[in-house]
């Protein structure tokens, strides 16, 4: 009953750990069996090896949290070579993060990508832009139309587009990606949201800027995925706050197929496996058959 | 590594504002090892690292002190509450690695992992430990010399540990404190070319790896304090100025 | 060492009781003395008294609300004559808020405002736009301009736009206003979401979406007040999910001269006046001699 | 009104879900007047209203069932804990003005305002309770007829109190309870032209006034159920269909 059959692919659930938030699942792996999950997003992934942001990377704030990781990861090749072979191993689907600094980097990193074993890609294009200043790419509809067309070219697996919430129209933002070949939109990544510590006088994050997630963008990210499914006829992976099934559930509702949850994992870290089976008890109770009953009922 | 619901035995306040937490449940941990805690619904929002600081056959306790709204609301704690627990996490230190001459070194509230090391090395171990004012946590420890400092001076010697610690005569020295406090020890053991061992700090998310919300810089680059620490060596770890 | 000096008035500190959120100021009035705070906004004021929307208009989400009044008010004549006579009693800043449904609704309605006793008008540009189908005057800049143009022509008391965070680009949203010569700008307003009601299948309320306020806007707010700050040279009013001290003072170093409380208000109905004695304790321990020091000092 | 903290004396399960809190403080309220309560810091959000259920010398006291996470955070409070209460607020009634045979309706929680509007005018008024299942609520409660119905049969009549309920010799009534329970209560009332007062519930966030998201159809326009309420006319409410 919780069956979702999307880009040829079976997600046994619509329930994905987001990226950056679930490492290459190692880690949960060891809390628990994480094959159980419909779907994993491998951190964000950079054609090079990245360092990532030096300084403080973490602040909490109302039923949120800050984070400045800046994309430190291994590199393609590496997680190809490394990472992969373990999670191929467990029975879900692999879904590759993909981020980038200029175009050239994200089709390099794309075409890698696209002939390793990873199932999706999801390509992350609120990443700055270092040709353009550090411009991000996710903001205006017409960057980021380049980045998903140069992409689209090069990769034959199903291409997913994951939105910034900071996008100037994210519905005008969604059908862009959609006319350029995006076979989904996965929204929203984090909110541009900043940190001030009264006591330095100085913002908390060397880059002063942060990313926001958790419970408390929930209904802003609700609101932008009902937009967005009313716009574009692709399936949508909504992200964005989700704490429990209730959360997913409005979600599914809006127009998403598939959910992500992300910080949820920290505030518990059987937070995936609850909403699972929270799903799942609720369509018992509410007496329907399948999920796909209910995606989009609003 | 568990995630569990685990009982309230005890939670008493040891000194102004330092709390003692007994919670029921068997671990197998390694000195160095922390664990994630949550007495909280939803706010704090993240869950609070602490260090080992005893265990017993069916207990494992922490030595804490009150800074915000997380250890705020752990001090609430009464018997028979539950906490959730997530852990033993990080690398730790096999105990069978550390020989010779040892010394700890602990400032204020960085104390509570180095009782446990203490416990585990009783025999070859002489303990450093400086406060500001009251002295907590030294309950039962057992070691060759204790050296005891307060900024205020009420009890030992008055000034900072670090004025009377002298790595010379160790084979190794394992820190624990202050960011200050550590550079000052490190400092200190690369003039006597000490092996030493650094507990670090750091804001944590996951607690276990997956985020890299928690990286201490290293000379390989940045490292997780909550899987590849947060025990890391001496010359591994760069201070940024 | 509160005080601080702005369009030739002297504003006793910098906490402004935010709109929507205070009524007209009678019934805080009677918990504590309001003529402590540095000013108040009114309630949103149109041309003709409006009943405002049906149904819930009020749902709770992590660290946050949700609302949809609706502009209920009785309407600029009313308000004229039986609460500013009141208000005027207060010794503190009378903002009156002003909407409306089309340019000529607010000119009207800045005319009478203009002529009254009120200190200053704050335009608030995040109201549907009744001609054009409901689109939101507060999204797109050139759209903003010709209100914000209008209504200056009328206007000879000091004039403050407030700003919505769903604009697609706040700091443009900014400058555009200054250009047709808010004296002000404040900012944000709140944030377009929604919430589902996933038994009834439907979203909670009859408008579909409401608006976010609360403490977790507060970074994202912060942000964006922070970005318009290093943008124009007016002062700025900064305004989301402000509870404590800590939060103005954050609003205030990232470039605010005043901040409005919203609903904290109604989280502690005395949140104002902690905030009041929170700054004052805050310089003293800081050595500060005058909150004008810190104002934008990121 | 005053915003206070106050003790709690006592706070008790009374029924399934339903508990009694006492709260130490002197105040002058008339029945259907409510207080905010908030014995929580950040979540959730906003504060929680509640009606006064009875009050003493020195204490006042609420009536309330558990529902969702404010209730829930109400229901963990212990003696001597504080609460913060924002009250009276609302309209309530003149006592004064209820003259003549009053009845008073009331459905599951709906009765706790009317346990203190009993108290007030216990020599003239009839009393119809109705339950799901439990009876609870009506300790101490005098009044010269007591009705009381139970959905299960377990007490009283089997079946909504409102199949018992007629009207016709009352000179007034007022009723509180879920929306069904009150529409039915407002078009019986209407067929035997009874002056009825109801007590209307609504989300709530400020509680004073000042906010407008609280608001109830009225023939008169959109009404604040805090300040304006939260008893109306049973002619002046429009119920939505
Ligand atoms: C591996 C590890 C092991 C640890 N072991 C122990 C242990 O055994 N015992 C122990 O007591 N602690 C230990 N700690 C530290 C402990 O985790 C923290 O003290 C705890 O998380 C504090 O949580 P809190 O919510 O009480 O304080 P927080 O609210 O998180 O505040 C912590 C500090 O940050 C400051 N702060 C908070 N918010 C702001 C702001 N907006 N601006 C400026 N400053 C701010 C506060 O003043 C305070 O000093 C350990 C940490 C790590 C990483
Ligand atoms: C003037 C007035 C007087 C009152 N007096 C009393 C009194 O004396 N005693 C008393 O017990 N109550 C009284 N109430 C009602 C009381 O205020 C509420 O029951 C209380 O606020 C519930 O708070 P909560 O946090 O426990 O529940 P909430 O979490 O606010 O939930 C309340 C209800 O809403 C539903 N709900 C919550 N979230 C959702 C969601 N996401 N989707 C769908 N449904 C949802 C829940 O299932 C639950 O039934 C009064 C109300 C008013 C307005
Ligand atoms: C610590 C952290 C790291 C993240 N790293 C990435 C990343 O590498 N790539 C990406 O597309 N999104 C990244 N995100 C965004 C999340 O995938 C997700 O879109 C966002 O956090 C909102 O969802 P949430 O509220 O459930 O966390 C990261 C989020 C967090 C908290
Ligand atoms: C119940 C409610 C009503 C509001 N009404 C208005 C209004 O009439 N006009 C307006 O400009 N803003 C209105 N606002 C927005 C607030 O003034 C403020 O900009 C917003 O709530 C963010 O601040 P906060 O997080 O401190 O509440 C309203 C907010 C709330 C919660
Ligand atoms: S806290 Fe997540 S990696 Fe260390
Ligand atoms: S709750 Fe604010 S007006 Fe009633």
């Amino acid at each position: 009953m919780l069956n979702i059959s999307l880009w040829g692919k079976t997600f046994k659930n619509p329930v994905v750990a987001a990226s950056g938030t679930f490492g290459f699942s190692r880690e949960y792996n060891e809390i628990y069996d994480v094959s159980i999950l419909g779907g994993i997003v491998t951190k964000g992934l950079t054609l090079n090896k990245r360092e990532g942001n030096e300084g403080i990377r973490c602040f909490e704030t109302s039923s949120g949290m800050l984070n400045s990781v800046g994309l430190q990861n291994p590199g393609i090749d590496y997680f190809i070579e490394n990472e992969l072979p373990f999670m191929k191993t467990l029975n879900t689907i692999i879904i590759a993060n993909l981020g980038g600094g200029s175009i050239e980097e994200y089709v390099q990193g794309a075409e890698k990508l696209d002939k390793s074993d990873v199932d999706i890609i999801e390509l992350n294009i609120s990443c700055p832009n270092v040709k353009e200043g550090g411009v991000n790419f996710g903001i205006k509809s017409n960057i980021a139309r380049e980045v998903v067309k140069e992409v689209r070219r090069v990769v034959k697996k199903p291409l997913v587009v994951k939105l910034s919430p900071d996008a100037e129209d994210i519905v005008d933002m969604a059908v862009t990606c959609v006319e350029e070949g995006a076979d989904g939109v996965s929204l929203v990544n984090t909110f541009k949201a900043m940190a001030i510590d009264i006591y330095k006088k100085r913002p908390v994050f060397k880059n002063v800027f942060a990313g926001l997630s958790g419970p408390a963008i929930k209904p802003i990210a609700l609101r932008m995925v009902y937009e967005v499914s009313k716009a574009v006829n692709v399936p949508i992976m909504g992200i964005g706050g989700i704490k429990d099934y209730k959360d997913a559930i409005e979600f599914i509702m809006a127009g998403a197929s598939l959910v992500q949850v992300g910080t949820a994992n920290f505030i518990n870290p059987f937070a995936c496996r609850d909403i699972i089976n929270g799903i799942e008890n609720f369509l018992k109770e509410e007496g329907i058959n399948s999920i796909n009953e209910i995606i989009g009922v609003i | 590594m568990q995630y569990s619901s685990l009982k309230v035995l005890e939670n008493r306040e040891v000194a102004k504002n330092i709390f003692k937490l007994k919670l029921e449940g068997k671990y197998n941990v390694k000195p160095g090892q922390f664990f994630m805690l949550r007495s909280w619904e939803d706010e704090p929002t993240l869950s609070r690292p602490f260090s080992i600081y005893d265990k017993g056959e069916n207990y494992i306790s922490f030595l804490y002190e009150v800074k915000g709204k997380g250890t705020e609301k752990l001090a609430k704690l009464k018997c028979q509450d539950t906490v959730k627990v997530l852990g033993p996490l990080g690398n730790g230190m096999d105990i069978s690695r550390i020989k010779g001459k040892v010394a700890l070194v602990g400032g204020g509230i960085g104390i509570a992992p180095l009782f446990y090391f203490a416990k585990k090395i009783e025999a070859h171990v002489d303990i450093y430990f400086g406060f500001r004012d009251e002295v907590y946590g030294i309950e039962n420890l057992k070691c060759k010399n204790l050296y005891i400092s307060t900024e205020s001076g009420k009890v030992g010697y008055k000034g900072y540990i670090t004025d009377i610690f002298n790595p010379f005569d160790y084979n190794l020295v394992i820190t624990c404190g202050p960011l200050a406090m550590m550079k000052k020890v490190k400092d200190v053991c690369k003039k006597t070319a000490t092996p030493l061992y650094l507990l670090m700090e750091s804001k944590m998310a996951c607690g276990i790896g997956a985020c890299l919300v928690c990286t201490c810089k290293t000379k390989d680059g940045m490292k997780r304090v909550c899987k590849d620490g947060p025990v890391f060596k001496g010359e591994e770890v760069v201070f940024d100025a």
